[in-house]
């Protein structure tokens, strides 16, 4: 198998992509986006669900869920680019979340797992729950225990868990770990919000005291199962980094254009050209290793995991830096909470850190090259 | 003897001996309230009161103020100022609130004010009773401050000032502000005058103050808004259209480069000053983990805290070398450095304090589980303030380009 | 049936198919003297001699101008150059080395001189038998290409030329080189003209070339002088005072953002090109030793090469994803990224290099213990070629910010 | 003890400093030394005896070499302000070398050291040879054996082994490693000069048939004496990097007022100006660095490993970037073998490496800070 050179990003793809940016665009334009999540109106949800519902009825949570469970069976790389808009519009809503979950639930590859992915279709919000309390997603790094098809314990760091009907959950039974279906209403569940900085996503730790559970793969098969859905994880995240991490170099640019100061554009300087486009540079790169990873999932399996890699971390250094410059070329402006700014780069201080921050894609990428230290 | 001690002039030395004794019997109690990081970000009246109690004290006993003249509410005292700086640095003491007051305004208003003004203002300056905020930026001037258009007109011995100022810094607390304002629209940086304004007593009376919300969701600095405010010829410093030069008074003392020595208080042994920085973090990487490994075994993570300690132990040492004349090849050169610094290390610390942390890195201040109370989003987010305000660092480096460097000038 | 050939015309597959019979059937033998990293390198005469006879056969082949017309010795075909290439670097093939000819020459005739001219000189140029090179830089012009002074005074129809070109690569084997030159002073950009000029028949006769020697100590570039040089005014390309114009053409074809192909053999499977890059550097790494270490279990060290390795192959990736219309955004974004991402990939490559190596790092190329024959630190240093020749990576930046972001123009 | 507030360097010192830089000013201005080690004529020796006659008639040898030995018996911080000055200059000589070697023979503390260090003091050139072939000074990485008072073997990365007149190597007895000297002229001692980028120095190895030497740290105490003294062998390194950093700087900066493109001095744009200003940056932190490790030599051993290993790194550092700034900003010429600048380049290239370079250094600091890896 390899990578078609247009990387499996046809015609049916740009479609749903053009469409995805015109709606976000229409529906959540920023000065909207920053009144929903920084208005600050007290208990406000700071999502609005009559948009997600719109975006299940475009059939944008079910686009990678196969046919034969009701979804629209696009590739991955069509996930991805819807991700992207995400990214772009930092929508808060629960959809890389349950992209994500569909990539978990086609590696579970069974009956039950088949039955989520009918309720993604169908619209349900499913978020992951898999990473522990030392923030790893394999191994022992895990607070939950199932006996007798009940889980009891924590789940750290669920993200847009407020937003979920259903959780994916990673436990722990005598044989190893396994992975759960969890209703999000289900008795014994309950929420503990994080306070993160991140005002377009909300995060939070669950306790289950008893709750019953759908088996999605055997005790002592979920790190093989997470280990298949990796790619898929790392890669939607860096769509989400691509998509704003563009949002933030135009909008400075735009900036740049307009701001004067000494009788000049502000852009006219290279103290603020050459970063911004050194700014292009690195999402440009970040863009290429993002469709590059996205098609790997689709055509090329065994190169999909050094792919996502080198996305997620091109993609979370662009972001990091971009995000940056952003602040820093908006000035005093840059600084305030009424700048759209703000949204967009704490949304990136967050999706850094998710699922592995660039160091560490990238000490993974040196095992590739090396080995491990001492080999 | 401690090593900053051994050149003591035989003024300094039994002044040396008077602060150590005082500061050991009368350092405050903890503050009740938690404090912010620093002055330019007290939110409460219950954190300014603290703050000023401890300002005031140190004045009434000679702390503040040492090289100030006796009639200006000084101690009359020669570089002695810098003695006191230490010994209260040495100490747990808190910060001093009125920091643009004793940093910026007094300074300026000791080269450049008349003999009455400073008499008029600097006593509660230094005492701390009045606090100050500097009215310098403005939506239109930031980097280019020369482009400021709040206007003073005048009317016989009055001025009648209209305009608006930004990222006003401690206004909701001020009595007064130093000013900039254009006196004449025909030119540029000769069009400019100096005022000090009382705006406290004017507010609701052509003065206006609303906070504003920094990215953190802290307040802290403000709009002002000047409609039709009238205030006395007096309250100038220097003569009409001399507003640009008596501004780069303030920057210098600003920058760290100026010559009167800057009151003091806090900082490096309280923990949360930059000599805590590498500190906190090295606790910080013990107790993190990040991808199911512990962070102080992350060896990227390693590298940049190493890379920070030689940052920061090298500003500090930059400050001593700077007084050693035959380790510095130009007067300017190190100090000018320091705000940009300062501001840099700062940023990296701040980003430092999230990766490390991992997922836990982005817990804010209100969530009780997160790391160090949530100082290092805090700190990166606030970082922008110092790499913006006062000068961003691209101004920074163009002032050390063409002052130092001597290359062309940019603008 | 390989990726890149699933969207052939029946023109490039049947075309493709008689280049990879052809390839397989007539790949050179390995050279019998070491070639330099690039054609730009080419130092003697049996160098050139084994490069120009791969490029002959591969002319004569059909493989090389293959898109450009029958009379000026081309092929005739459509976009089929592209396919060509990619058979021949997929190959074990060698590099052609009238690189400056086939990338910047041969499309600059082709747009901008008469219908003689391209017959006169693209045959030859296109078969290697005549090798070009670029006169374009001078002491005073370098950044600023538009100040060049080299004059060419108008005598009827006949051009007299005086003036100094430097780093003038290949000038010593060159048959031919294009010009730009003054031929008004009272006009910056609307003062020049662009000729093709023979340079080889005129040594001694008004044309002088003299080697410069590089810092890594080899030559390969030079200077030429020019003493009243007199040439036809038939070797113009395009009207008088168009030649910054014309010069746009070659420069467009230099940063890869040019419309016609550039025939290129050699390269990614060879080991000497970018791909080989990280490789090289692993091999190395795991046979070194640093401070008593062996350098691929040093943290730093694997960091930077998982750094360059994503910088690296983000790079391959762009070329890639520039043709794809939907996932690219400004028509040039990408290619005007070219030189400067490809100048300084090198240039970290070759430092990464020598630290790998420790010690034993600048070990130089006549040292026989020198590691991977004395590499990286020739690469290194010639890296700052890259990033100083054909438009710094300062100028490679404003470029960019002025074309593709719409930024406002520096100079 | 602690630390002076003027790092000790006080009048003494800048007066020999002073007299140095004017002394290096005249006697090998840059034309000077361009012609002298780039000149290439076959054959030349690339360095001036005649120069080094000088320097050791004015006391720089044996600068800190106590005064029962000979010397002048100044503090370390001397030495280092002459170090600085000879990297300035990029000074052809076994100057360093031999400042190196007086902290080694300082650290052996015996007779035999004493010995050495008075013929330091009397114009001897002295070359350390104490790193291993897999680039270590400690331990087990020595390809060195002591037998009946005389070594065989070879010894690896001799910095000016052509210039040295003694040698101070590391060899491997049944007991673990010592250190002896060995006189450069010693029957059954060959050089084989290595071919390095520098043009500045020379390095080689040294084969060795059972050479007479005189020991100077018994078999077992290598180690240690050569952890006394790392602090000052770092410290000198940087030393010698630093000067050259500085040079290299105000060399690009002239050449930035004078050099004109687009009418402009090129110094105008920030593309030169901002980048020039880092590398003064990185400077003077790397110079407060280093005055700090060479006064905690003199004054606070206690913490002047510590304070050696940010002096290395920051100056490596600096020069690093100072250096390939300097050819960037001089463009083509800055290209050519004719511009002085490369002679500069070129001895960082080689200095950075030398005793570790900044990542190696930073690596040690964490330890310092969190303890081993895994600890």
């Amino acid at each position: 198998m390899s990578i078609p050179s247009n990387f499996g990003f046809g015609e049916e793809e740009q479609t749903l992509r053009d469409a995805a940016r015109k709606f976000l665009a229409e529906q959540l334009p920023t000065d909207r986006l920053h009144r929903l999540v920084a208005g600050h109106q007290a208990g406000s949800p700071r999502w609005d669900p009559a948009l997600w519902e719109q975006m299940a009825a475009l059939g944008w949570t079910g686009v990678g869920v196969p046919e034969r469970c009701g979804g629209v069976g696009m590739p991955f790389v069509a996930a991805v680019a819807l991700a992207e808009e995400a990214g772009r519009a930092a929508l808060p809503s629960p959809l890389i979340g349950t992209l994500q979950s569909s990539a978990l639930l086609a590696a579970c590859g069974n009956a039950e797992a088949d039955a989520v992915l009918t309720q993604i279709a169908s619209g349900k919000a499913v978020a992951p729950g898999i990473t522990g309390p030392r923030g790893g997603w394999r191994g022992q790094d895990c607070a939950l225990e199932v006996q007798g098809g009940c889980l009891s314990g924590t789940a750290h760091w669920v993200q847009d868990a407020a937003k979920a009907d259903v959780f994916l959950l990673k436990a722990r039974g005598s044989a190893g770990t396994g992975l759960y279906a969890v209703q999000a209403d289900a008795p014994g569940l309950s929420l503990q919000p994080d306070a993160i900085v991140d005002l377009s996503r909300d995060q939070a730790r669950l306790s289950l005291a008893s709750v019953p559970a759908v088996e999605l793969a055997a005790p002592g098969t979920a790190d093989s199962v997470i280990a298949a859905a990796e790619p898929a994880l790392f890669t939607l995240v860096s769509a989400d980094l691509c998509g704003a991490a563009e949002w933030l170099l135009q909008t400075t640019v735009e900036y740049a254009r307009v701001r004067q100061q000494f009788d000049r554009q502000i852009g006219f300087f290279q103290a603020v050209k050459h970063p911004l486009v050194d700014v292009m540079i690195a999402i440009d790169s970040a863009r290429s290793h993002l469709y590059n990873a996205a098609s790997a999932v689709d055509h090329d399996p065994a190169v999909s995991l050094r792919a996502a890699h080198m996305a997620k971390s091109a993609a979370a250094e662009a972001a990091r830096f971009g995000a940056s410059r952003a602040v820093q070329f908006h000035g005093g402006i840059g600084f305030t909470w009424e700048c759209y700014v703000q949204v967009y780069f704490k949304r990136q201080l967050h999706n850094e850190a998710l699922y592995g921050d660039a160091a560490w894609h990238r000490a993974r990428l040196a095992e590739m090259l090396l080995g491990p230290v001492g080999a | 003897m401690s090593d900053s001690a051994r050149k003591d002039s035989p003024e300094q030395s039994a002044f040396r001996e008077h602060c150590r004794s005082w500061i050991a019997a009368n350092l405050p109690p903890p503050s009740p309230v938690r404090l912010p990081q620093s002055a330019l970000e007290i939110m409460t009246r219950e954190q300014l009161d603290y703050l000023c109690a401890w300002q005031k004290a140190a004045y009434d006993a000679g702390l503040v103020g040492c090289d100030y003249p006796v009639d200006c509410g000084g101690g009359g005292r020669t570089d002695c100022q810098r003695v006191a700086n230490e010994e209260m640095q040495r100490s747990a003491a808190p910060y001093f609130p009125n920091i643009i007051g004793l940093g910026m305004a007094a300074p300026t208003v000791f080269y450049h004010g008349s003999d009455a003004l400073k008499r008029q203002v600097l006593p509660a300056l230094l005492s701390g009773e009045e606090i100050w905020c500097q009215g310098f930026s403005e939506p239109g001037a930031g980097s280019d401050l020369a482009s400021v258009q709040t206007f003073a007109e005048r009317r016989g011995d009055r001025w009648v000032i209209n305009g608006h100022k930004v990222w006003t810094s401690l206004a909701h607390f001020a009595s007064w502000m130093i000013l900039l304002a254009r006196t004449d629209k025909s030119s540029k940086y000769d069009g400019l005058s100096y005022f000090v304004v009382p705006i406290r007593a004017a507010l609701g009376k052509g003065v206006t103050v609303r906070p504003l919300i920094k990215m953190t969701g802290e307040t802290g600095f403000n709009e002002v808004i000047f409609e039709d405010l009238e205030i006395d010829d007096a309250l100038r410093l220097d003569e009409v259209g001399k507003g640009w030069t008596v501004a780069m008074t303030t920057l210098a003392h600003e920058r760290g480069a100026g010559i009167l020595v800057t009151p003091q208080s806090g900082g490096s042994r309280r923990g949360d000053g930059d000599a805590g920085l590498v500190s906190a973090l090295v606790e910080l990487a013990r107790q993190s983990w990040r991808n199911g490994q512990c962070a102080a075994d992350d060896p990227v993570i390693r590298d940049r805290l190493a890379q920070l300690l030689v940052r920061e132990e090298g500003f500090r040492l930059n400050l001593k070398r700077a007084r050693v004349a035959g380790l510095t090849d130009h007067p300017m050169r190190l100090m000018l450095q320091y705000k940009l610094l300062m501001s840099e290390v700062a940023q990296e610390a701040g980003r430092l304090g999230m990766d490390i942390a991992g997922n836990a890195g982005s817990l804010y201040v209100s969530d009780p589980a997160a790391p160090q109370a949530g100082r290092w989003p805090l700190a990166y987010m606030n970082s922008f303030g110092f790499t913006i305000a006062a000068g961003t660092s691209e101004v920074q480096r163009n002032i050390l380009g063409e002052r130092v460097l001597g290359l062309a000038k940019t603008k």
